[in-house]
């Protein structure tokens, strides 16, 4: 049981649960991140991952560690999907526990934070009339709103 | 030989995954400007980070053969 | 299918995050209260929740409610357990969406804040050798290191 | 008549989850003045607040026959 996964198949958030959860611990905290339909006025009609599988995973376990040494106690799992995502369908889960509920909140959203910043994971939306590489911004059509406006509203 | 991975939208523009740059000895710039040269990527590099066997590296770092360089432009998981 | 509960059986945490699975929110955080076994130092072997069950459902409807209002798009569902509870097993499931990341973590953290301030629930620690209400701190048996120091410190 | 709910350590100090009062009208302070005599709660109702009908109230409101009147000892949910 990986506890740091890049998978093409549906992820079972328990699943995810269940590699965390200690005797010792009082709190888990779980982020799901899901694929949401209006972006910045935008349809999607479904997501691409693409993923640099070894390295991400490598980073996914680095995040891991870098928890550890600053939350004691602590315990993170983080699965990643990659592949095609319809709305709504889970793209990542990630859960931290610890002993008490404060650091579980922190550490699950720095997690959430250094995956958008060191983990080798792309995203392409598509909408009916298009398609865009996230954080790339080679979009495939012109786009009469121009490239979406900031980094914070995209589809997180 | 040093092989060298492409993705996302840098890979849609080279039409392909994967080089082959048949070099004993490269410095991580000069790949860029070897690639940059060959598809005219339109962000030239910007925001791109570099990996040599998956560990994030420098423009000055060397490879020799037998090394996988990655290109990793601005990530967007999660 | 009560967004807002307490109940007897095991929780099961998918059952909860589908209430607050919409096309519009690309965010779920979840918190999940597990009974954790040591707590200063004293091993629990059970706990024991009891509930002013219907005014604890409305209370947990209200957190909603204001979770609603302070963040807009938002939507909450919490289930908490009540009766014995072994190790490890879950007592609290509280699950929000939200359209972007941050306000998750935002909402589900002053959910679990809001729990404690003023949902009729009370819990009771028992140990080998004795048992206490907790918050209420009439302990059943003589206890060498006194009454437990801080709340900050207790099962959370 | 008035129902009183009690919980967690004041209904094991009592011995009963739930009294009645056969009054019609009374002030939650005349209410606990009279469990605290009859029961002796060590804490004497500290930190403890009191609901009617499932809702806050204060030691001066007044609840009339059919009320339900619950005491809330410090809350430990979680």
């Amino acid at each position: 049981m990986k506890s740091f996964e890049i998978v093409t198949e549906p992820i079972l958030v328990q699943d995810i649960i269940d590699k965390v959860i200690r005797a010792d611990a009082g709190a888990i905290n779980t982020f799901i991140g899901t694929v949401r339909e209006m972006t910045l006025g935008k349809r999607t009609t479904y997501l691409k991952y693409e993923a640099y599988v070894p390295m991400a995973e490598k980073q996914l376990a680095k995040i891991g560690d870098e928890i550890s040494a600053r939350w004691p106690g602590s315990n993170t799992a983080i699965t990643h999907r990659i592949g095609s995502l319809d709305i709504s369908e889970v793209a990542v889960v990630i859960a931290v526990s610890t002993p008490h509920r404060v650091e579980s909140f922190d550490a699950c959203r720095y997690a959430i934070e250094r995956i958008k910043e060191i983990v080798p994971i792309w995203k392409k939306e598509h909408w009916d009339n298009g398609e865009m590489w996230v954080g790339d911004q080679l979009e495939k059509v012109s786009y009469s709103k121009g490239h979406p406006e900031s980094e914070e509203d995209k589809n997180d | 030989m040093i092989k060298v991975l492409l993705f996302a939208g840098m890979q849609e523009r080279a039409g392909t995954n994967e080089l082959e740059l048949d070099e004993d000895r490269l410095l991580i710039s000069e790949i860029k400007n070897a690639l940059q040269k060959k598809y005219d990527f339109p962000q030239m590099f910007q925001g791109c980070l570099s990996a040599v066997n998956e560990e994030f590296a420098d423009d000055d770092t060397e490879v020799t053969s037998g090394d996988t360089v990655a290109f990793i432009p601005p990530v967007s998981g999660g």
